[in-house]
């Protein structure tokens, strides 16, 4: 078998320099075991006054800010105020998530999409920040905050069309299935290249902030994808022009296949990357919805307020391969999703409201139900228009659109010669 | 000798190349334990052991970054970009640093470094998994690069590239890791079983680069091609009877211009075709120095048979791909011109 | 109607389009208390504020990036990049993101914003602040690309460039910023005053992109050129007694091939002049469409005369530039092929 | 005159968001007054052992690690052990770059050299780090630490040669003045892009690991420069692999005329970047001779004993221009580096060997003048041999020559259309 090295705990030192390899604790084969990790909540992480210098946010980065316990009981200094319709809210855009991945995921088995990518266990992160910040607030995610675009009332249909990449795409099928687009509903067009978004937040929320406006950007980056430079441009030019800017670390454990120590994630926090360039730094359980509406309500303020940037890490753990291209038992224990000690998402929610006297496993199987058909009835209608298996209905002439505002002579030819015809008629 | 595809040439030759030299190291996103997204590091580590073949950051400079240190203390990494579409955040060290550091310090360092990356769509990858940057390279000085167009060149020019005493940048076509495809994404798919360029012999053998291959001699026209346009062309010429004589590039730089010029002398008529945007892209090196060159041969205008300049897209791949339609057309426009 | 250098001229533009547009904002490395290492900027913050005009981070990936996100909230961002030489660390920005957004996006989101960056050898600065890098641009599609080679180009298409809703590439010849250059290092430098262009009317007036210059006319040979080389391809021209045509492009992309083409029909001849490595660059790409358009008018090959494929050297600086001895060398042969 | 902004402190919030540019304490025409930083020896940062956690080294992250006190009085935990002939070697060699730096910078001035960098003000950095690791140990450079080739006593008429361009120089006039590279003084090739060489000696530092040696790679990087990607890359490769190297930061304060608050210095040490990373990082008087040397040699006994990387920022002040190019009266205070709290690192050191009575005026005085001495004569040598003002004597051949380790068909031609001639003969 494969001759695999325990980690090196932190404070363990080889007694001469040797190339370290980081290697996660369990391979395909091993019985995942996360009984060392202590769940519960750490009541000792207060929630400080918003303006607070960053360097008192230390303990916040290197610890686990909860709300939510493993029954759904909440409580504590980070509790938000927040209805029981709003929760209920959440439930709903985090189940229409999950039945629309698992849908989109079939039909891409089914050669309908040519790709999928779900966001299963992180449904809590995009919904409960949605629920946090403006509809102004502009979003730059990456590709596993549909979530946003469903909190936000994003019309599915279009969001269904995008990924069939047919003529109800937006778009126009130019991008890979789940790249979403969206001026309106603040949701930035989603990049294929991983980083970029992350500095590209910080310049619009330095735009909002020249402008005295106190809209806020929220941007998003894997754990995998904070190692490009990227990542620290977005922190030190948030950190240099104090820029009202909500940068999200989702830590789901996971890059394709390589695990977060390969980020450098063993040795620190990915929060604690913020504290040395100046910035408030969280990291909260992701899959609380209470924490991280908390975090998130307390780091947009800070931002409104004049306080600068947050960097927030959520921690939490991809349930489910990289995307319809990936086979992860390949590289991780298959059940090793359920082991995650931090349970699920919509399953903690769900039993927080049920204690709360706010929702019935009865109520609850409905809802399942009503979105179930919705999401079906919604992917026939998205269907009707086209795939790229049965034809995108997407007009060839619109490949040559668009790369300028206004088509540019050399274009034109090559449209002409394309068969596609002419712009000049 | 064994059948093999492209994935597993390659996958070969680096298990070769590591079992001869502990100084190759095999390093990149996802390459450790999973063996790369295409497969290309497989076994690996499991071979090699953790240090030989391990994962990296997601971070393309910081990967050249590194490999550019280990390849100046002596090593010869073995790195792979994703995609070459992502190849861009590792520009500068690639062109500033990589590509000169034999130059500005007098051979007092060099970098003998291989990047290995996948290119060319084919395979609905959008417009950041579909591209083809190899002018971007080119253009660069003290970089070589290469372009196998089946596993038998794979092999022979991976071997050449991990021993050369210079950054070699070693771009994979990846819609033939698989089979060879002669651009009609409707057919069934072809394994490399099918053709004979899937015959990889087992001793180890090396391609020199600049060393261009004539696929097919004929007297008509001339068509300059690399990566999986040779099969796109290929099949073109073939399906249109056309006495092409077709020339797989294989290495850009340094570039086999006499192969070239002797053919376009012979032929009269050249069809240059590649992927990559057709502004700017190596099609424009070539054209140009087909006519400086053979000026007085050509009875016809070089003509290129280019990707669009436009993003590679989604829904339209193939209306963006320059398959063997668009390649008909040009070679049709260059016979029958005067 | 007033004397200006280039620095001046740009400098009065960008402050012309600061009063005007509360939306522009410039900011790079040492641009702002300072006013940029050429001057460029200088004045601008003690006039606009230190919100109009301000330093950022030694972090060009990073001043795009923030460029980017500012354009897409609906500023104009016109950004330096301090030498040309140092843009790669935005390479990933401006191919992959800036060129790209509103194709992506199907124009809901774009990136109007100019990226000055100075280019060019010339004043002994070695392989890293003399780099002509513009066809590393040119080959992606979505960006724009201008090049002024004197000051009332440089107020004219700076005006477009930032008023312009797509990304542009604007391109400064470092060594024309103080006056013409004729490629003789030994002679006395000439101010711009020393040229009419050098008047660079008060009122603002705006170049179209796209719009080459024709800077003399002539009917025995096409020369092409940009930048700098523009002015020593005048002066070999000149000495030699040539009755050339000398078409200064002043915009790459989009490039204004009619009257190129119309120019080689009319002379049958054209030599190409860039100072970039020649190899890929953009006189390939010149070639390649001129030989395309005009191949029954060509009464020789098209010829180009480039940047050596080395990098620009600091003590050799006048034996790697294209001075007018290898222009009127390149002229004579093109001139005397049959 | 220019409407300047105070500087915010880290406390102080605005309002609302706006956009914050930081700006300097002292403009052109300000009087600098430092009175407010209290420069005192900070013995209350221990000197832990060299294996310690690296979180255990927050507060020498965010302090300022002294040995020497302003009188040249030495003591506290980190006084290392030292003798006074390494001392006095140390003297000698900050000595020699500062005599070299006036003469080639008078010799620019005179058109003898396109361009020159001095480091004054930051020679004990490079000295005193040069006498503290191991010939074998590969150093990264900026183009500030010609003091380590002086240090490693590598020829001086070839530095001068190299400035000149002349035929002396080893790598054939290819590069500007003051890049020089020798592997065989352990020297990386300087590069023009800042911070490249950041990730490159990571490799290196992998490469020695990977061969379990114990050299290890020695890095700098300027404040400004901090803010490349580069940077980033090499903090997080060095935390993931454990590799062998010492990350500088040198911090003078200025990069060309921006102030180490643009790069993000003002809400926090550059030095505690590093413990975001889980690397132990170190801030240290850079003008301080011995402070530099001692924890030099921690990081390097913490690397070779496996126990990484260390990050240093060494605080100084870049007592001129940036360069011949550059005129510093434009953007700060000309009387700036007079004021600047910690002193010159030359006088400190040379006062604490008269302390130690292992020094004396006089003694200082004739070397002094032997070095100038010294300087003058080799420096007429070199210039025999060329320069850029009287020819360089460099055979425009070689410019063909070592693009690639053998001459390409394509350069052969290209060489014999220049007119050098053929190597094909
Ligand atoms: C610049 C760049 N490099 C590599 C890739 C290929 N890639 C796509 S997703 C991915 C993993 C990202 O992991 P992470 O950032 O943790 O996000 P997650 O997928 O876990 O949400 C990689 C390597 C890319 N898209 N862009
Ligand atoms: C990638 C890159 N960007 C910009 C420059 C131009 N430049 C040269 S030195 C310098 C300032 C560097 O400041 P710092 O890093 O603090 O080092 P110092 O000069 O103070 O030693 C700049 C901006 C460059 N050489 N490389
Ligand atoms: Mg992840
Ligand atoms: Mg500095």
């Amino acid at each position: 078998m494969h001759d695999r090295r325990t980690i090196l705990p932190i404070d363990e030192k080889p007694s001469s320099p040797e190339l370290h390899i980081p290697e996660p604790l369990y391979r395909p084969g091993d019985k995942p075991d996360f009984s060392h990790i202590h769940v519960r909540r750490s009541d000792n992480l207060e929630r400080p006054d918003v303006l607070v210098d960053s360097y008192e946010t230390e303990r916040h980065a290197g610890g686990l800010i909860r709300v939510m316990n493993m029954d759904g009981d909440a409580s504590g200094p980070w509790m938000p105020d927040i209805s029981a319709d709003t929760l209920r809210q959440g439930l709903r855009s985090m189940l229409t998530v999950r039945l629309m991945d698992d849908r989109m995921f079939a039909m891409q088995r089914q050669g309908k999409l040519s790709f999928y990518l779900k966001s299963r266990g992180e449904e809590a992160i995009s919904v409960a920040q949605a629920l946090s910040v403006r509809k102004s607030d502009m979003v730059f995610p990456t590709y596993r905050q549909q979530g946003i675009l469903v909190a936000r009332n994003y019309p599915l249909k279009r969001m269904m069309c995008q990924c069939l990449s047919n003529a109800g795409d937006p778009a126009l099928g130019r991008q890979m299935p789940t790249m979403y687009s969206s001026k309106e509903y603040g949701f930035f067009s989603i990049s294929g290249n991983l980083g970029t978004q992350f500095i590209q937040a910080v310049g619009w929320a330095m735009a909002s902030a020249y402008k005295n406006r106190d809209d806020l950007a929220m941007a998003y980056i894997g754990d995998g994808s904070t190692a490009e430079g990227d990542f620290h441009y977005a922190l030190n030019f948030a950190s240099t022009y104090r820029a009202p800017v909500i940068l999200n670390i989702v830590n789901n454990q996971w890059a394709i296949s390589s695990f977060q120590g390969i980020a450098g994630g063993q040795s620190k926090t990915f929060a604690s990357r913020g504290l040395g360039y100046g910035l408030a730094s969280l990291r909260v359980d992701g899959n609380d919805f209470l924490a991280v509406y908390a975090v998130t309500r307390w780091a947009a303020e800070r931002a409104r307020r004049g306080g600068g940037a947050t960097v927030i890490e959520h921690y939490t753990y991809r349930a489910e391969g990289h995307s319809s291209s990936d086979d992860p038992s390949k590289y991780r224990p298959s059940e090793e999703a359920n082991a995650w000690p931090y349970g699920d998402p919509i399953d903690r929610l769900k039993q927080h409201l049920i204690k709360l006297g706010e929702w019935s496993d009865e109520q609850h199987a409905e809802l399942l139900e009503e979105l179930s058909e919705m999401v079906r009835e919604t992917y026939k209608e998205a269907e009707a228009l086209g795939s790229i298996a049965s034809g995108t209905g997407i007009d060839p002439k619109t490949m040559f659109e668009g790369v300028y505002e206004h088509m540019s002579p050399k274009l034109e030819e090559q449209a002409e010669l394309s068969g596609v015809g002419s712009w000049r008629e | 000798m064994a059948r093999m595809n492209m994935i597993e040439a390659i996958r070969s030759t680096l298990a070769y190349q590591m079992s001869k030299d502990d100084d190759v190291l095999v390093f990149g996103e996802d390459v450790g334990y999973f063996g790369g997204v295409f497969r290309c590091t497989d076994g690996l580590q499991e071979t090699f052991g953790l240090k030989r073949c391990f994962d990296t950051p997601i971070s393309e400079g910081g990967i050249v970054g590194v490999a550019i240190g280990m390849a100046a203390a002596g090593l010869r990494p073995v790195v792979e970009i994703q995609f070459s579409d992502y190849i861009y955040p590792a520009y500068d060290q690639i062109a500033s640093e990589a590509a000169r550091l034999r130059y500005r310090s007098n051979s007092d360092f060099c970098a003998p470094l291989t990047i290995r990356t996948p290119v060319g769509g084919g395979i609905y990858g959008g417009e950041t998994h579909s591209q083809s940057p190899e002018a971007l390279f080119a253009h660069i000085c003290g970089l070589k690069s290469v372009i196998p167009s089946n596993p038998y060149d794979a092999k022979g020019l991976l071997n050449t590239a991990i021993e050369t005493n210079d950054p070699v940048m070693f771009f994979e076509p990846k819609r033939l890791y698989n089979g060879p495809f002669d651009g009609d994404p409707d057919k069934p798919a072809l394994g490399w079983d099918s053709s004979e360029f899937g015959e990889v012999p087992d001793e180890e053998y090396r391609i020199p680069l600049g060393e261009a291959r004539v696929l097919r001699e004929g007297n008509a026209i001339t068509v300059l091609a690399y990566g999986t346009m040779v099969w796109v062309a290929e099949a073109a010429t073939r399906e249109q009877g056309i006495d092409a004589e077709i020339i797989d590039l294989r290495s850009l730089i340094p570039l086999d211009i006499e192969t070239i010029q002797q053919s376009v002398e012979k032929t009269g008529r050249c069809v240059i075709v590649h992927e990559a945007t057709r502004t700017c892209g190596f099609g424009a090196e070539l054209a140009a120095q087909v006519q400086e060159r053979c000026f007085y041969s050509l009875e016809a205008p070089v003509a290129r048979v280019c990707g669009w300049d436009t993003p590679y897209p989604h829904a339209l791949e193939w209306n963006y791909f320059p398959g063997q339609k668009r390649v008909a057309e040009g070679l049709a426009k260059v016979l029958e011109a005067a």
